[in-house]
């Protein structure tokens, strides 16, 4: 499969009162057509703005890109110009946001949101478009789309409003769809209807996915790939198998011991990882969760350590191995 | 993470190590520091407390005796116009020129002071302390009270202050209150009176809204009574707004005593040079408005002065919004 | 909806009996009477006094003066007459023969309702409604989209001193800047059915509002430019004047909506001193000389008007309201 | 670590939000019927979990029980008083038993008052202790929630939400209660810290003989922590068993898709697995459907769930469910 | 350095906002367009026109005064202002009329006789009179306008002016509310005003062309039975409340036929062409006047704020506007509009008034003290600007009665102290505090300030100053009870008759006079006399006997005579000034003013 989208070096700032915030610092990756890429972290790790930066979506002053380069079918999203970008923007990458009850503009009718993408990107007439609309709806689980056109957000529920809000994101055949932790506002029932849902227009349309999520457990049926982000930067990345069997960052591994198990027969006590995710407001010439971490060596408060490779195409930042506990050379 | 120590401290020394470098800082100093940052906040606490200065010290400020009537020295222009449109010579004794009695313009402008400021403030504190109380009870309580709290305001919103006004200071006008402080606390009371009310729905607001907040349910939960929750939890956490919307008040004082005064409403003349309020600049504004073409210089010391105080009160009550709102707070 | 509407005019009943009454008791507990004449006039002589108050029932107890004016009383060859719950606002006592509604909504001869004082007022109150929307609106969006810059600041300091400057200041400068200095209009108007005679007392009366509105819309601006909406239409590729235009300003109008209601209630009713100022044939100079003058049905006709204006306005708003917001439901 | 000596008995508890009409007289025009007929005992020294979807009544019923709300009616029987109808005093006395730790770290401490003050006012509330002895009393229990002594003249928001949250802790610990209701204490935490507050909770009842009530609903860490687990849906309990036999022999068909939802960190396992999703949303509780709350999104829904409301019934020892196919 | 930038910037968007919101201000000729068609075909025409104010009635010059106020009310029988009376004067014209001198001269009645003790007044009406409208006007619309306002029905302001006709008393103070009809109508017939044709018979309608005879009993004094002599009514009946409105338009138009210029229809030398509340009232030259037509129309505009009234004047907006005292200087200062200022004296005295219920005014050299201590020269240039005359005495100048020798009580301070020292109080220090009532207004405030401050600083008494809000001030005056301790009133002549000026006031009897408890037995007598005194000259002296000893009790102290102060434009030309011009100078003689158009820029 070809790579559709390649980010590299990518870095954002923050500018606040108390000095410059290094949100994203130098993340790297790329997407194949069709793939599912998973990107996990706690609040602040930068995972959501990592994607915003790449559309150009951060509302800039206080953000802004300042390097690397988002090639998307070789193009680079970060320098075309903002005619370009919008073209680009809800036709061939478009994206679900988390919160279904503010994403929506709530005097607009239901109708006229989904169908804005098809009018700009499209330049279908009202009445091509409002099939399509409805079209949509139906294909994402809304019974009696025709009639649900004229509604206003409030009148549908969370679920169904996060369903029109992937109906709105796929209108126009986009090749990637980057849902930003679309299921963390919905009850449990809810999110695997969705969770479903999306494997079922994926397989269905054929898009690409990025998946940003704090929570390991909804990915792991979905994802292809995973990326784990910690204070701005990917500490580990790797097939959807491979991270969870044998995750290598103890920031992979302690996020997965933290979680209980559904399935455990008995019951151990969570593995917890002390201290708090940094605010940084330099960009550290350390590992940035070396102060949480219980592997952390004396280099790790010299020198970051880089994406090294453990296994083929599993990639891992942290100079210590950590299933022997010995510092990797 | 300024410092990178050396040895492999445990997470939650770090954590200690960073906390305990900052002092503790309340709310109320996060707001201060955010306060002293907006410089047209601070432009008008100067301008406040300059006015503030002039009205403690007008006694000692004032050049002249602000009741000296000066024969033959009327209408005298400022003392930067050599001869005035009426043709009469400016006198360097009279800096900002001279009424139609030949008094001292400045001398009469720095008493006005003194008004303006109790006016603003005086009467904002009995709609503070009125309005936040019936407020927080309607607002806490809910229920009838707060529904005839409700339906009065309709009936004052609908009520003509202006006729209220008037009424009260011509029918209390000989009683023990109407001759207080010249006046004034007449005039205090009425404004206060046609003003709680918009204050304790905003309280009233504050408090709903806080009351869902879970510390509220906390405090109850911990046994509170309700008038500890009303007063040590709900109470100072709607003191921003409180604070916020009686910056806002002052000068909505303020402007109604200058409208009042140049209705020949409230402040009783003096004639006791050492009565504390002499003159307000409403009524200033209400002798200069009828010579402004002749003697502009009449109208234009008080009027200036009014929108300066205003203006400062209004800078400071945005400061203070921007300092004391958190959801504004990043969009600086 | 239909419910609603009912039941909030009816709820009107109680606000203006308790209003009358409130006013009521106020102008009565005041010295003096409508047969005070200025000091300078000759007085009217007791016989007519004593006529006059027989005539117009003022003789009578204030109970009976109050039952009178709300609901009716026989007058003197036996005949019921009316009061405020047939519509009827009362005689005058200083423009005799004259009723109050005649006063306010009596158009001069061979003119239309727009000329009468009310309709002035009105007109009045709409234009500097509309000056203060067509300016305020378009500089809060300005100043929002340009937060932190010159222009923010430049408009944000004008408008302070729209909300800072007492209008009667203000106008006073500007009547001498562009009617005696610069002579672009007229003082005195000779019609007013010119336009350039409305500019002077639309601006000076609309200024406060505008800077209300300008300060309001930028802040809800400012709000709605944070929602997430908002990156969601960006997220569309939707071209940024129409996120401007469809999706912000119509959220950020619906709290600028909630103060124009009241606004313009308090502009056809608040504007006394540019009425006298200017020489306007206005109800709110009419109002101000009525209480001089203990004209009662005057004072309580004028402030009943303005009481139910402000009690619609603040109707309005809420049904505006429920257009512009669906999420709001009147029931 | 569990006895079977009752703590806590609710019976058949039922609290209905009044929905007010009205100008000038309001009259009540209907009711949120938030929780319906609730029973279920606590046991001395147990965790019992309380899981369903959001908008099914758990926070109310947990609520209700500390009194905060005053239920419609219904007994909520705590060491052998009913708290309902209890007033002033009296009911004081008995929050001294029962605390409650709450959801949000952020708008459960009074902003305006230091972590000390926080901690200390329950004691100064009750008359157990004057300000300097509250002082120390926060001190001792900061540490032992496992924060530095030295924080009591800190202010909420120079906390993180994991630290609050053990000054949420603290705070209920302060009159040393036998019972506490935990209103989702995690659920706005990161996972990483999620873990922390957990941990803290299980090392607090073991070593002060605690009984929770642990509302959640994240299905899994519910199981984690809870002896039994109770699941509600629409206001009523429908399943209540011992937290094996509840995910082991699930009865109730809502219990088996909320199961079935909960996402499993392991794609080898997601993969196999094989989901019941529910049809639609939950209905309003202003409105419930009649007989069965869940015979709307039932798969198993016959014409009795219509007509008739399930008994909630022992089928097997302490495993309770009200169903009318099971 | 930045938040300069920022001030200035901001002011020159404020005023660029404010200048290009104004720009619509020209009046410039607007051009409509007008479709015609013309046998089926389409045309455009263009026409011009100026905005419909700037074309009233063709080339007639008109004479643009601000007047001030609106009227309350413009009926002859029920209005009392002068703004009212201003509109009155114009439309309508009594049986005699003022001259510039204030003489009685003929108006609609060419000649008035007395009988030989006065109690009799025949007036000779001018043969062919005729109303606007070309109607005839005879003395029987004479009777009618009297008795109107007489009628207790009219209830007018000044109904009492009249009570000097014999039998007007009875009807006029009539209980109405418990008399029968003809009770009434009894009442009403016994008032002596009588139409007659030149046959001496009773007149039968208003179409009756002879009807030229209009006989008034008097009686001096309606008090008493006997029937005295008023040989003063004359002049009383050059007054508005005779101006003969014509009953069936008043009946037509109901309550409010005074609002309409359809019901206006008088024999004055205007007409009304519209009454527009508030904006303006418009009035054009009657043809049917015997007097002459006037050249020119004459349009009322109601601005009350003199600062706005006298800046419009200087743009050339008004021809004719009242200057005050604030703007004097700046008038006196400039060349041109130095040369416009009118300044003559007016018909008011203005005085303070000593309450003789309270103390310390109870005592009469308490009172003398006062009267010395009190620098009116010092109240006219200080306050008034020089607009005013000081005066020691009641009458005023230009007017009959005028006393020019009067000099007692004039500003003193020693012999203000010898006057306290022989009071009960003997020095000013001992005074309790005197507590100075006036009306509340922007102008009085600062001229009561200046009195407080001169009387402490010349006399050392404590002064209270107490405004009131304007109808409540005249509430208390009007009081015996509620009188205030100091106060300061005015009178103005209704009409040039030493009777107005005392008979009327401080007559015991009067209900001025009552008002402030002042009685003075050997007053009544003296004015009396000169009520019912023929011969004119003697009359004048009973009258200076009376005012002589007003002057001695000491019940006021006398402060000024208001002056009458205008400025008109050059081009108005041929204006008669008095002391008794109504709301503008000119309504004495408008056939004299000229306006010469050649002079308007």
């Amino acid at each position: 499969m070809p790579e559709i989208l390649q980010v590299q070096g990518l870095e954002t700032q923050f500018r606040t009162r108390e000095g410059v915030i290094h949100a994203v610092n130098g993340v790297s990756f790329s997407l194949k057509e069709g793939e599912t890429l998973g990107i996990v972290g706690e609040s602040g790790c930068g995972k959501s703005v990592t994607v915003m930066s790449m559309l150009r979506l951060i509302p800039s002053p206080p953000g802004k890109v300042t390097a690397g380069k988002a090639l998307f079918q070789g193009r680079d999203l970060l320098t075309m110009s903002d005619e370009e970008i919008r073209h680009i923007r809800g036709a061939q990458i478009s994206m679900v946001f988390q919160d279904p009850m503010t994403s929506f503009n709530p005097v607009l009718t239901i109708g006229r949101q989904v169908s804005e993408p098809l009018e700009v990107h499209m330049g279908l007439n009202q009445k091509q478009a409002e099939d399509r609309v409805a079209e949509m709806l139906a294909k994402v689980g809304i019974p009696n789309p025709k009639d649900r056109l004229n509604n206003y957000p409030h009148q549908f529920s969370g679920g169904m409003r996060q369903r029109v809000m992937i109906a709105m994101a796929l209108v126009c055949n986009p090749q990637i769809l980057i849902a930003d932790e679309p299921t963390t506002a919905l009850d449990v029932t809810i999110q695997a209807q969705i969770v479903d849902l999306v494997k079922r227009l994926r397989d269905e349309l054929g898009m690409a996915i990025i998946w940003i999520t704090h929570d390991l457990g909804v990915i792991a049926g979905l994802a292809d790939r995973m990326a784990v982000m910690y204070g701005g930067f990917i500490i580990e990345t790797a097939p959807v198998r491979d991270l969870y069997g044998h995750p290598t960052h103890p920031y992979t591994i302690g996020l997965l011991g933290s979680l209980p198990r559904m399935d455990e027969a008995g019951s151990r006590r969570l593995v917890s990882i002390d201290g708090l995710p940094p605010v940084l407001l330099e960009k550290p010439t350390y590992c940035p969760f070396a102060p949480r971490c219980k592997y952390a060596v004396e280099r790790c408060w010299h020198e970051n350590p880089p994406l090294m490779q453990v296994s083929p195409d599993h990639y891992s930042a942290c100079w210590v191995d950590t299933e022997t506990g010995r510092e990797r050379s | 993470m300024a410092t990178k120590p050396s040895v492999n401290p445990t997470p939650s020394q770090i954590a200690d190590l960073t906390m305990m470098t900052v002092k503790p800082r309340s709310l109320w100093v996060d707001a201060w520091y955010r306060l002293i940052r907006n410089k047209a906040a601070v432009a008008g606490m100067i301008v406040i407390i300059f006015f503030l200065f002039v009205a403690i010290f007008a006694n000692q400020l004032a050049p002249h005796n602000p009741l000296q009537t000066n024969a033959g020295k009327s209408f005298l222009p400022p003392a930067w116009m050599e001869v005035g449109p009426n043709g009469r010579p400016s006198d360097p004794a009279f800096f900002f020129g001279t009424d139609n009695l030949g008094r001292d313009v400045l001398s009469r402008t720095i008493y006005g002071a003194r008004v303006s400021i109790v006016v603003g403030f005086l009467p904002t504190i009995v709609i503070v302390l009125v309005g936040s109380v019936v407020g927080l009870l309607a607002g806490y309580k809910g229920g009838q009270f707060d529904n005839i709290l409700m339906r009065f305001t309709d009936v004052i919103y609908a009520f003509p202050d202006l006729l209220f006004f008037i009424i009260v200071m011509v029918t209390l006008r000989e009683t023990f209150i109407g001759k207080l402080l010249n006046g004034l606390f007449l005039l205090f009371m009425a404004l206060a009176i046609v003003n709680w009310v918009g204050f304790a729905r905003v309280v009233r607001g504050q408090v709903l809204s806080l009351k869902e907040k879970e510390f509220i349910e906390a405090a109850r939960c911990i046994g509170a009574s309700d008038a500890r929750i009303m007063f040590r939890h709900l109470l100072p956490n709607s003191l921003g707004p409180i604070i916020i919307l009686s910056a806002l008040t002052i000068p909505g004082m303020i402007i109604t005593e200058a409208i009042l005064g140049y209705l020949g409403l409230g402040l009783t003349p003096s004639t006791n040079p050492n009565d504390i309020f002499i003159t307000s600049w409403g009524a200033l504004m209400l002798d200069g408005q009828a010579a402004i073409n002749a003697q502009p210089w009449l109208i234009l010391p008080p009027a200036i002065c009014v929108s300066l105080m205003v203006l400062a009160f209004t800078f400071l009550g945005d400061g203070l919004r921007d300092a004391l709102d958190p959801r504004l707070q990043g969009t600086q | 909806m239909g419910k609603y509407l009912i039941r909030r005019l009816l709820w009107l009943i109680p606000v203006i009996i308790v209003v009358s009454g409130i006013t009521f008791i106020l102008m009565h507990s005041a010295p003096g009477g409508p047969w005070d004449r200025d000091t300078t006039a000759r007085q009217v002589d007791q016989n007519t006094q004593r006529i006059l108050n027989e005539y117009y029932g003022l003789d009578k107890p204030l109970w009976r003066q109050y039952v009178a004016y709300v609901i009716g009383d026989f007058n003197k060859q036996g005949k019921f007459v009316c009061g405020l719950v047939c519509g009827n606002l009362g005689p005058s006592y200083r423009m005799r023969g004259l009723t109050i509604q005649q006063i306010l909504f009596m158009p001069p001869e061979g003119k239309n309702f727009l000329y009468s004082r009310f309709g002035y007022s009105m007109r009045l109150g709409v234009f500097a409604l509309l000056f203060a929307v067509a300016i305020g609106i378009p500089a809060g969006v300005i100043a929002a989209l340009k937060q932190n810059t010159i222009i923010d600041y430049v408009s944000l300091f004008i408008v302070t001193i729209g909300i800072s400057v007492p209008n009667f200041v203000m106008a006073l400068f500007l009547i001498i800047l562009f009617a005696s200095t610069l002579k672009w209009v007229n003082i005195v108007p000779r019609s007013w059915d010119e336009v350039s005679v409305w500019v002077l007392p639309t601006v000076i009366l609309g200024f406060g509002t505008m800077a209300r509105t300008a300060r309001l819309m930028r802040g809800s601006m400012l709000e709605v430019m944070r929602m997430d909406y908002i990156r969601t239409a960006r997220s569309k590729g939707l071209a940024e004047r129409v996120v401007v235009l469809r999706h912000m300003i119509k959220n950020s109008l619906i709290p600028v909506v909630t103060i124009l209601g009241p606004a313009l209630a308090a502009l056809v009713t608040g504007s006394f001193i540019i009425e006298t100022m200017f020489g306007f044939p206005g109800m709110g100079r009419a109002y101000v000389t009525a209480i001089g003058q203990r004209d009662y049905s005057m004072i309580m006709g004028t402030t009943l008007i303005y009481a139910v204006l402000i009690a619609l306005a603040n109707l309005s708003v809420d049904i505006v309201y429920s257009f512009l917001d669906p999420r709001i439901r009147l029931d | 670590m569990t006895s079977t000596e009752v703590l806590l008995q609710v019976r058949d508890l039922v609290k209905h939000f009044p929905i007010m009409r009205g100008t000038l007289i309001q009259r009540q025009v209907g009711a949120v019927r938030a929780v319906d007929g609730v029973s279920f005992d606590v046991f001395h020294g147990e965790t019992l979990g309380l899981v369903g979807e959001s908008g099914c009544g758990k926070s109310t019923t947990g609520r209700a029980i500390l009194q905060l709300y005053r239920p419609t009616s219904g007994s909520v029987i705590f060491e052998g008083v009913d708290l309902v109808g209890l007033k002033g005093e009296d009911l004081r006395k008995m929050r001294r038993r029962m605390q409650m730790i709450f959801q949000d770290p952020y708008a459960s401490l009074n902003p305006r008052m230091t972590v000390g003050q926080i901690i200390g006012e329950p004691l100064i509330i009750h008359g157990i202790a004057d300000r300097k002895e509250a002082q120390e009393r926060a001190e001792e229990l900061l540490r032992l929630v496992g924060l530095n002594p030295a924080y009591t003249n800190r202010y909420p928001h120079e906390f993180s939400g994991g630290q609050r949250q053990r000054v949420g802790v603290a705070r209920a610990l302060a009159l040393q209660p036998a019972f506490i209701v935990c209103d989702e204490p995690i659920s706005a935490l990161d996972v990483s810290v999620q873990a922390q507050v957990v941990n803290l909770l299980e090392d607090l009842q073991a070593q002060m003989g605690l009984t929770y009530l642990f509302i959640a609903h994240d299905l899994s860490m519910v199981r984690h922590i809870s002896n039994r687990i109770a699941v509600m849906y629409l206001g009523v309990v429908v399943e209540l068993a011992d937290r094996h036999e509840l995910y082991n022999h699930p009865l109730h068909p809502y219990t088996q898709a909320l199961l079935s939802a909960v996402p499993i960190p392991d794609p080898v396992i997601e993969a196999r697995r094989q989901r019941i999703i529910l049809k639609g949303d939950v209905p309003s509780p202003i409105n419930p459907p009649s007989g069965c709350r869940f015979r709307t999104r039932c798969p198993l829904a016959d014409t009795i769930c219509a007509e008739q409301r399930p008994e909630f019934r022992e089928v097997a020892p302490g495993h309770w469910v009200a169903c009318h196919m099971v | 350095m930045r938040s300069k930038l920022l001030v200035f910037v901001s002011v020159l968007i404020l005023a660029s906002m404010v200048l290009s919101a104004c720009q619509p201000a020209a009046a410039t000729p607007e051009t409509i367009v007008q479709t015609v068609v013309v046998e089926g075909e389409v045309r455009e025409v263009v026409v011009t026109a100026t905005p419909a104010a700037a074309q009233p009635e063709a080339k007639q010059p008109v004479l643009r005064v601000n007047l001030g106020s609106w009227p309350d009310i413009i009926d002859p029988q029920k209005s009392s202002f002068v703004n009212e009376i201003a509109h009155l004067k114009l439309i309508y014209e009594g049986l005699t009329k003022l001259d510039g001198q204030l003489n009685t001269v003929p108006g609609a009645a060419e000649k008035w006789e007395y009988n030989e003790d006065a109690t009799e007044l025949t007036f000779t009406l001018r043969k062919g009179l005729k109303y606007s409208d070309g109607t005839i006007l005879n003395a029987k619309r004479f009777e009618y306008s009297i008795l109107r306002n007489i009628d207790p029905a009219t209830a007018g302001e000044y109904a009492a002016i009249t009570d000097n006709i014999a039998g007007a008393v009875a009807w006029r103070e009539a209980d109405v509310a418990n008399l029968s009809e003809e009770e009434l109508q009894a009442l009403k017939d016994g008032v002596e005003v009588k139409a007659l044709d030149l046959n001496g018979n009773p007149c039968t309608d208003y179409e009756q062309e002879d009807c030229l005879i209009l006989k008034v009993g008097l009686d001096g004094d309606p008090a008493t039975p006997e029937r005295e002599p008023a040989p003063f009514m004359h002049t009383v009946l050059s007054l508005w409340v005779t101006y003969p409105a014509k009953e069936e338009l008043i009946a037509e138009g109901g309550d409010i036929w005074w609002t309409s210029s359809k019901y206006h229809i008088g024999n004055g030398p205007f007409i009304v062409k519209t009454l527009e509340p508030f904006v303006r009232g418009y009035f054009v030259p009657n043809p049917n006047y015997w007097a002459g037509v006037p050249t020119y129309d004459i349009e009322f505009s109601y601005i009350t704020d003199s600062a706005v009234a006298f800046e419009a004047y200087k743009n050339n907006e008004f021809d004719i506007v009242p200057l005050v005292a604030e703007d004097l200087a700046v008038v006196q200062q400039d060349p041109v509009l130095s040369k416009e200022a009118q300044i003559y004296p007016g018909s008011c005295t203005f005085a303070f008034y000593m309450n003789q219920d309270k103390p310390p005014f109870d005592e009469k050299p308490v009172r003398e003290a006062f009267a010395y201590g009190t620098n009116r020269e010092a109240w006219v240039t200080d306050i008034l600007q020089g607009l005013g005359s000081p005066t020691l005495t009641w009458i005023p100048k230009g007017f009959p009665g005028y006393d020019p020798n009067e000099t007692r009580y004039g500003f003193d301070l020693e012999k203000a102290k010898e006057a306290i020292a022989k009071s009960s109080y003997g020095s000013f220090e001992n005074l309790p505090p005197i507590k100075l009532t006036f009306s509340g207004t922007a102008r009085n405030r600062t001229r009561f300030e200046w009195l407080a401050a001169q009387w402490s600083q010349n006399l050392g008494v404590k002064v209270e100053l107490d405004p009131v809000e304007p109808t409540a001030y005249t509430a208390l005056t009007k009081n015996r009870e509620t009188l205030p301790q100091v106060f300061y009133l005015g009178w103005c002549a209704d009409y040039p008759d030493p009777q107005n000026w005392l008979s009327v006031y401080w007559m015991s009897t009067s209900e001025f006079a009552r008002r402030y408890g002042f009685a003075n037995a050997e007053m009544d007598a003296l004015m009396k006399k000169g009520d019912t005194t023929l011969d004119p000259q003697e009359r004048l002296t009973y009258y200076d006997q009376a005012q002589k000893l007003l002057v001695d009790t000491a019940a006021v102290i006398f402060m000024v005579n208001n002056v009458n102060s205008y400025l008109v434009k050059p081009w108005v030309k041929g204006i008669v000034f008095t002391p008794q011009d109504a709301g503008w100078p000119g309504d004495v003689d408008p056939l004299s003013i000229t306006i010469d158009t050649s002079m308007i820029p």
